[in-house]
């Protein structure tokens, strides 16, 4: 517990950093929230935008406007969207659902199947095996993600009539209850293949070299010298020791999910962070995506944490008191 | 010509519709999911036309009236209208009986509310389309009489429920409008009461029980479903995931390719209020666009046919004129003018720079400029593409400039940090609404969108604008509208592309959706879902 | 020489590196079999490959698939390349200061790191993207601020080990300034791992710039692939070649670099353990 | 007697870009019942491969038998499937490892470990396992068997470990264990100790040993008979008393003259002169704590360390892993900062210098390193390694190239290592090159930690005569930093004995070894292996 309650704290200056580094950057942008409404608006008189900049507080000085927003964020209070005229917290928390799905279902996903052709690579070492999953793992990990998006809408949905091409429910039915859970999971699949896909290749290739690594260590020996089984050697002693690596890049992985996602929850309509950060950033509603920054820097450091928490279960040496 | 005018066959009209349409036997009930492309930033139609919020909100606001696809008047939420021979007084019977989705009934109250307090003060195209208005009676519950400065003939076809959304007043008065809870919580008098807004996902309507047309609507509800990929809308279309997707949500190639299968039609009625206009804007301020020669000759050298053929695939009509061909119907449409060859004349478009004196270098370059373009798709990027290539053979090198929507808006409209832009606009039913913000000095209005950012000033245009605006006889209106064009023809401080059409696609099951000149923006009372 | 024998040892990488020739040699020759200019309007649009004088077909302008191939090459390679280049030597910079002096200056530049690496870095590379205007600079620089922090960390990683070596306190011992030391002595020793690395990292930057691409995000006035795939990609259904052909140059390339890594990877470790 | 195991023309083939083609070459060797058999030789001699080969352990299949056999009581290893290997290791023959930190997995605990044993030959109750595996730690001398059981390696010490090894290798009652280099890892006293224990147990289990060591000491403390190894040959075998006191092959002959002898040397005069004097010297490490708190370990490396260095004399400072000698010496030379005391050089006070006041200071002490790979820049060549630090001190190109060949010469190099790069050049080669490194800059005094440690014994004696020469030669004062009192008794002129960051005695050579005053002191010199063979000077060696 006090190493969470450490954890947390140390994450604290980063997280500030981060808001207050991209509150500067979105200030470079050009135009701003209110030329954007206006846009959309189709006309809007410069008086009405100046009445709207002094409502969003546009119109005081920069430092004030950090000042006020950072007063904010240390009571947990996001602020108000400009765009969708509600308050940021509500927002990202609807969204912050579908986001955690897809992202836990594709770190199951890449690290499950990446460990798994990982180890059936490294056992099979130069064997058809071997050059088949890494060959598979590479392809997968250079095709453009929204070629392979677009391409299982057309396979999976349009010929094959399996999965739904996009969205995360079924909106003519309105599902409750299980048939919803199921509903959800039916259309979560294709988003996790083509997100994980991605991410495979990269596990796939550190659980190879980290079993073959760990396999020619000196306990590998000592357990051949004391007439363990081959299975028990590999399953028992180098899995849980190659796992170690793996667990690791899982963490550091998070942060580039939740943008790497960007592609996928276009393709997919998947109602995700990473779409509406991108929104953000075009109708400028610097609330919001500053809101998210700090919502997806709380998330990677509790995803961290949780890493830190399976890792240390793993490794022994490893103390989290 | 006398102007009092009884609507009478008009509602003829409206009841052989009716009428015509019960023969076919609809099946009630169902949901239509369709696509809402991109996610509007709230319901608050009163506040802003973006397109999105008018996919949704006719839906549940209704105006005083709606349109037939030939532009007719068919009674709303009044039930007729009466315009006294000055032109100056228009009396509106108001429909009795009409409820609010909360309860409350609809009152003359609601309509005056709406237009002065509202749609004129805070709609961004409301204080032009009720400039004249000056005051509105209600001598009681269902009559409303606008009291007008002069005759504004063109405000009856800013009456529609996308255009001009009467209001609940009990809902809003003593608000700020702009700030009231009724922006993502609306309430109305329309066929679909607002259930729910999952953002980055849908919004749903269910049916309003209640809807002052009886028996409608037949279904039960509709969901606007949003998604970004455009590819993906194509696929949820052709998997019959959605059903109905309009204003380009489906790209015009796929559009094409979905024409052709079993099972889905593609249309382009219901964007005849719209009126869209593909086009150039020029700084004419700033060299190299400030002489009319170089902005003729860039007109010269356009194929308007290509872009058509091969960017919106056939969709659209090149432009002729300053006008829209679509106002032939009303006269004000005028042929036959110079500088809009529908094929480029590269030649032609050379003798006009010689003429002028633009002359090339050594590089055969004449002039240099970046072009930037309205950053709302990829068609409109390969338009860019495509307007480097054809303008590079007569000297015109052009870099391109894409940027997002406030950076794009805030350089042409505020800054005014352009020299060549690609946009479109909304002609609208009438010039007056759609046409004079290009060109009028008045229209100069730095920080205002879509309005004259090329700063073209003259005036006589501005004279004739003027003039145009406020006269009543049409043969009149038209020699005006006509002299406007042949001077829009030589000085073009804005290029005409072509006459866009926007594409409506659906599935064949969906029934009546196009029974309205809004089409999309229209309130989908009638639609039915053939089982 | 040692290095290019343990490196033929291994097939894929040969065969990586001879794609990885031959595309750097067609966006060296670009201009010799493709004269016009890439963006020219060169025919019958929407020509299937092999019609109307389109080898890979053109695009919905007319454009010549093939020829934006050939010129995409110099720009996607480039922009790896570039960016990459960047990214390693801002994280060579950070990741040594901060390995080589440890204590506080460790700690600020690792915590930098870490901000950097707990931003959504797609996301990241967008926003800075948007505000700079898209063009070739602006996702350079954006991609290498998204690099940078792996190769700081692998780096310092490197410098710790490497700064408590016996030859590198000699030197301490020799009275030796600390960049010397630092350029002189520990980096060249850190250089394998960051030459893998860094190959493995224009692979990725060619891949971002393709999604940038998608996004609607690239340089409109310079041929790239990512280019030819965001103005191809609506085209998916009807006129697949415009996106395919760019796709699989893209996959092709990134799959010569990996292999190429990998190969690089096996040739350089093993010998970098045998020697320390 | 029966015969345990008994090696026939072995050969065990290496891949084909191998320096030799066999790592071990026509082998013939037998091990019998109750006997230990050092296998004895210096690194690449081939004897860790025989051991592997016993056990069916060789990297296959780059390394493999490619001829010979080994019968285990008349079965031929060498063709036996790999079921029945493995179900013959662990019970029938079984091994400790050099490094049993790595040689056990990190991640399970000691007692799943030592169950592994059991659960893959016996079929036994798990009450059973355990209660044997207990018994098993008792039997080994770990404390708190019950303790151990549950614990992971790291959590351990380097002893505890071997000794949970040597349980684990025990646990079946084995006929053979074969023991590969088991206490190469350890300090000297637990060495002596986890020497001792595998006596005991070979004698109390009647196990046969196969022994791997590199250590003549060793061999003298434990085996029965001895096997000399030479580049995968064996060039001799024959009991322990035998071979140690009369070798008949010239390799034997020169590696028993190599190992040093434990009597003192003659004392030298002392000069009265005092080149370095070490003060109340302090320096503390620690780890862990920080910012947000942990737990704070505090180790204090150097204890009010004073030392006194005359000019022209070696100053030995022995202590075990641990004991701050080598703290001692970095501070000297100033790599690390010690928190207190006085460093005096000549009347200059180093301790408080900074780095620009201390540049001037640097060249007067220097350095030889340990580890003679580590210690010379991989992508460096020779000539530029020994020539940029007078180059640096302002010396012409051509006068550095000029010292340099000269100071090849002295550490008795050819002049063609000038553009050569460190991996081309062996051990000693190396440890040459790291002298001349630091005698570039004529210093005054030279600090050498552990120079020699990680040599073959040949290469050893080498380098400690030329360490000895070039002090002479150049009037140099030295620190000689050493765990190895055998080396100390050869090179120091005086000793100073360090445990847990103190200075416990200091004195010459002779009188300490011959009266030690602290009581470590004598346990570390009652724990050098060996040292009842060869001290006495009876020895028929060639002394270097």
């Amino acid at each position: 517990m006090r190493y969470v309650v450490k954890r947390l704290l140390q994450a604290i200056p980063i997280v500030l950093a981060i808001i207050i580094l991209n509150f500067f950057l979105l200030q470079l942008a050009e135009g701003d929230a209110v030329d954007v409404l206006a846009g959309e608006a189709g006309s809007a008189t410069p008086e009405y935008m100046a009445e709207l900049r002094a409502k969003f507080g546009l119109d005081k000085p920069l430092p004030v406007q950090l000042a006020i927003y950072l007063k904010n964020v240390m009571v947990l209070d996001l602020g108000y969207s400009f765009r969708h005229e509600m308050p940021v917290s509500e927002l990202i928390f609807d969204r912050l659902f579908a986001t955690v799905l897809l992202m836990t279902s594709t770190i199951l996903l890449a690290v499950g199947f990446g460990v798994l052709l990982g180890l059936v690579a490294a056992m099979g070492l130069n064997t058809w095996r071997d050059t088949a999953i890494s060959i598979f793992a590479l392809i997968t990990y250079a095709t453009p993600l929204f070629w392979v998006g677009l391409m299982l809408i057309v396979v999976f949905s349009l010929n094959l009539g399996w999965f739904p091409t996009s969205g995360m429910e079924n909106f003519a039915m309105f599902y409750e209850g299980w048939d919803r859970v199921k509903d959800i999971a039916h259309h979560l699949v294709l988003p996790t293949i083509t997100l994980s896909l991605f991410y495979l290749a990269l596990y796939t290739r550190l659980m190879r070299a980290s079993m073959l690594e760990q396999a020619g260590q000196d306990y590998v020996t000592t357990a051949r010298a004391k007439g363990v089984t081959e299975n028990r050697i590999m399953f028992v002693h180098v899995l849980r020791n190659a796992l170690l690596p793996v667990v690791t890049m899982a963490g550091v992985q998070v942060g580039a999910l939740i943008g790497g996602s960007v592609i996928v929850e276009s393709v997919f309509a998947w109602p995700g962070l990473g779409m509406l950060a991108f929104e953000a950033l075009f109708s400028r509603d610097l609330n919001l995506l500053l809101g998210i920054f700090f919502l997806s820097a709380l998330l990677v450091v509790a995803v961290n944490l949780v890493v830190d928490i399976v890792y240390s279960s793993l490794d022994p040496r490893i103390e989290v008191d | 010509m006398n102007f009092r005018t009884w609507v009478g066959a008009a509602l003829c009209a409206a009841g052989l519709a009716a009428g015509a349409g019960s023969a076919t036997a609809q099946t009630a009930g169902g949901t239509l999911v369709y696509i809402v492309q991109p996610e509007p930033p709230s319901l608050a139609s009163f506040l802003s036309t973006s397109g999105p919020i008018g996919l949704v909100a006719p839906k549940i606001y209704d105006g005083l009236f709606d349109y037939d696809n030939d532009l007719n008047i068919v009674p709303a939420l009044a039930e007729s209208y009466e315009v006294s021979d000055d032109g100056k007084t228009v009396t509106f019977k108001l429909r009795e009986g009409v409820t609010w989705h909360d309860g409350a009934p609809f009152t003359s109250a609601d309509v005056q509310f709406t237009v002065m307090e509202v749609l004129k003060k805070v709609h961004p195209r409301g204080p032009n389309s009720f400039r004249e208005v000056m005051s509105i009676d209600t001598p009681d519950d269902y009559t409303a009489v606008f009291n007008l400065e002069n005759p504004a003939p063109y405000m009856l076809r800013a009456l529609s429920g996308y255009e001009s959304p009467i209001v609940p007043k009990h809902l809003l008065e003593g608000q700020d409008p702009r700030n009231s809870d009724l922006a993502t919580n609306p309430v109305g008098t329309g066929a679909y009461k607002f259930t729910e807004w999952r953002k980055g996902q849908y919004v749903r309507l269910d049916k309003n029980e209640n809807y002052w047309k009886d028996g409608l609507p037949y279904l039960d509800r509709i969901v606007g479903r949003f998604i970004p990929d455009a590819s993906t809308r194509t696929a949820a279309m052709e998997n019959s995931e959605v059903m109905y997707g309009a204003y380009g949500a489906i790209p015009n190639i796929d559009a094409v390719r979905l024409r052709d299968m079993d099972g889905f039609s593609v249309t382009t009625d219901g964007y005849s209020m719209i009126n869209p206009m593909a086009l150039i804007e020029f700084n004419t301020k700033e060299s190299p666009f400030d002489q009319a020669a170089i902005r003729q000759a860039v007109s010269l050298a356009i194929d308007r046919e290509f872009l058509i053929e091969n960017i919106w695939f056939g969709y659209g009509k090149p432009a002729t004129s300053a006008l829209s061909t679509n106002f032939s119907a009303t006269g004000l449409y005028k042929a036959g003018l110079p500088n809009y060859p529908a094929n480029a004349d590269v030649d032609a478009a050379i003798k006009v720079l010689e003429d002028a004196g633009i002359t090339a270098d050594g590089d055969g370059v004449r002039a240099r400029a970046v072009l930037d373009l309205i950053p709302y798709g990829e068609d409109w990027r390969r338009a860019g593409e495509y307007m480097k290539q054809a303008l590079a053979p007569i000297g015109i090198e052009l870099d391109l400039r894409y940027e997002d929507v406030p950076t794009w808006l805030k350089r042409v409209y505020a800054d005014y940090d352009f020299q060549i832009n690609v946009n479109y606009f909304y002609q609208l039913p009438d010039p007056v609404l759609g046409v004079h913000r290009h060109y009028g000095s008045d229209q100069i209005r730095q920080g205002t969108h879509f309005v004259n950012s090329s700063r073209y000033s003259n005036p006589e245009l501005d004279a004739l604008l003027a003039a145009g605006a406020q006269e009543a006889d049409a043969a009149k209106r038209s020699e005006i509208y006509g002299q406007i064009q042949e001077i829009l023809a030589e000085d073009m401080p804005v290029v005409n592309l072509f006459e866009m059409q926007f594409l409506t696609v659906y599935n064949d099951k969906l029934k009546d959706h196009a029974t309205s000149a809004l089409g999309a923006y229209g309130p989908f009372e009638r639609v039915w879902i053939e089982e | 020489m040692a290095f290019w024998k343990l490196f033929a040892r291994n097939r894929g990488a040969v065969i990586g590196l001879v794609i990885l020739v031959l595309i750097t040699v067609m966006a060296a020759t670009a201009g010799l079999f493709f004269p016009q200019d890439p963006f020219s309007l060169a025919g019958q649009p929407m020509s299937p490959p092999g019609e109307n004088g389109f080898l890979l077909g053109s695009d919905s302008l007319g454009r010549d698939v093939a020829a934006g191939i050939a010129h995409g090459a110099k720009t996607s390679l480039l922009i790896g390349l570039l960016a990459t280049l960047v990214a390693v030597f801002v994280g060579i910079v950070m990741g040594a200061l901060a390995g080589y002096y440890g204590g506080f200056i460790d700690n600020l530049l690792m915590r930098l790191t870490e901000m950097f690496q707990t931003i959504p870095s797609f996301i990241f590379a967008i926003l800075l993207v948007a505000i700079m205007k898209p063009s070739i600079e602006s996702i350079v620089i954006a991609i290498a601020v998204v690099s940078w922090p792996a190769v700081a960390r692998l780096v310092r990683g490197e410098f710790l080990s490497l700064r408590n070596r016996e030859f590198v306190q000699a030197c301490h011992t020799l009275g030796m300034s600390d960049l010397r030391i630092m350029l002189g002595e520990i980096l060249p020793n850190c250089l394998s791992p960051v030459i893998v690395i860094g190959s493995l990292m224009v692979a990725t930057a060619i891949l971002i710039e393709s999604g940038l691409a998608f996004l609607g995000l690239g340089d409109p006035n310079i041929m790239s692939w990512g280019f030819q795939i965001g103005a191809g990609r609506t085209l998916l259904r009807s006129a697949w070649w415009v996106c395919t052909f760019p796709g699989i140059a893209i996959l092709l390339t990134v799959l010569a670099i990996n292999l190429v890594g990998e190969g690089m990877n096996d040739a350089l470790n093993p010998r970098l353990r045998e020697r320390s | 007697m029966t015969r345990l195991l008994d090696i026939t023309d072995l050969h065990v083939a290496l891949p084909p870009e191998s320096q030799r083609p066999y790592a071990v070459e026509a082998m013939n060797l037998h091990l019998e019942e109750n006997e230990i058999l050092c296998v004895v030789g210096e690194s690449g001699s081939g004897k860790s491969l025989t051991a592997r080969a016993v056990m069916g352990l060789l990297p296959k299949p780059r390394v493999r038998i490619a001829q010979g056999s080994v019968l285990f009581q008349g079965e031929d290893l060498a063709q036996a499937s790999e079921e029945r290997l493995r179900a013959i290791r662990g019970s029938e023959i079984s091994m400790i490892f050099q490094e049993p930190m790595t040689a056990l997995n990190p991640v399970m605990t000691i007692g799943v470990q030592i169950d592994e044993v059991f659960r893959f030959h016996d079929r036994m109750p798990g009450k059973e396992r355990r209660r044997r595996a207990l018994k098993l730690l008792q039997d080994v001398q770990l404390p708190d068997p019950e303790q151990t059981l549950k614990a992971y390696p790291h959590e351990l010490s380097g002893g505890q470990r071997q000794r949970a090894m040597i349980a684990m290798a025990l646990a079946l009652d084995p006929k053979i264990l074969i023991a590969d280099e088991p206490t190469t890892a350890l300090d000297v006293t637990t060495q002596a100790q986890v020497l001792k224990l595998i006596k005991e147990m070979q004698a109390s289990h009647g196990t046969g040993v196969l022994f791997i060591t590199h250590d003549f000491g060793v061999v003298a403390d434990i085996a029965d008979r001895v096997c000399v190894m030479q580049n995968g040959l064996v060039v001799e075998t024959g009991t322990t008393d035998q071979v140690l006191r009369r070798p008949s092959h010239p390799y034997t002959k020169a590696l028993i003259g190599a190992v040093p002898d434990l009597v003192p040397r003659p004392a030298r005069a002392r000069s009265s002169e005092t080149v370095l004097r070490v003060r109340h010297l302090e320096k503390t490490y620690r780890s862990g704590g920080g910012l947000f708190g942990g737990k704070e370990r505090v180790v204090h490396a150097a204890n009010d360390v004073t030392i006194d260095l005359a000019r022209g004399e070696t100053l030995g400072i022995v202590g075990e892993s641990g004991s701050g000698k080598s703290t001692v010496a970095r501070c000297i030379v100033r790599l690390n900062d010690a928190e207190a005391g006085e460093i005096l050089l000549g009347d200059t006070d180093l301790r408080p210098l900074g780095r620009a006041a201390m540049r001037p200071h640097r060249a007067r002490i220097q350095m030889v390193f340990q580890d003679p790979f580590a210690s010379l820049n991989p992508r460096t060549r020779i000539g530029k390694i020994i020539a940029q630090g007078p180059m640096m001190y302002g010396a012409s190109a051509e006068a550095a190239r000029a010292r340099t060949l000269e100071l090849l010469d002295i550490v008795g190099l050819d002049a063609r290592a000038y553009d050569r790069f460190p991996h081309e050049f062996s051990g000693g080669q190396r440890q040459r090159i790291g002298i001349a490194r630091a005698l570039a800059l004529e210093p005054e005094i030279l600090v050498a930690d552990e120079p020699v440690s990680a040599l073959d014994v040949s290469i050893q004696a080498q380098i400690l005569k030329l360490l000895d020469e070039i002090r002479d030669r150049m009037n140099l004062s030295m620190i000689f930093i050493t765990h190895d009192l055998r080396v100390a008794a050869q090179v120091c002129d005086r000793i100073a004995v360090m445990q847990r960051g103190q200075v416990i005695e200091v004195g010459p050579t002779a009188e300490l070894f011959a009266n030690p005053t602290a009581s470590y002191t004598r346990e570390l010199l009652s724990a050098v292996p060996g040292k009842d063979w060869f001290s006495e000077p009876a020895i028929s060696s060639e002394t270097p």
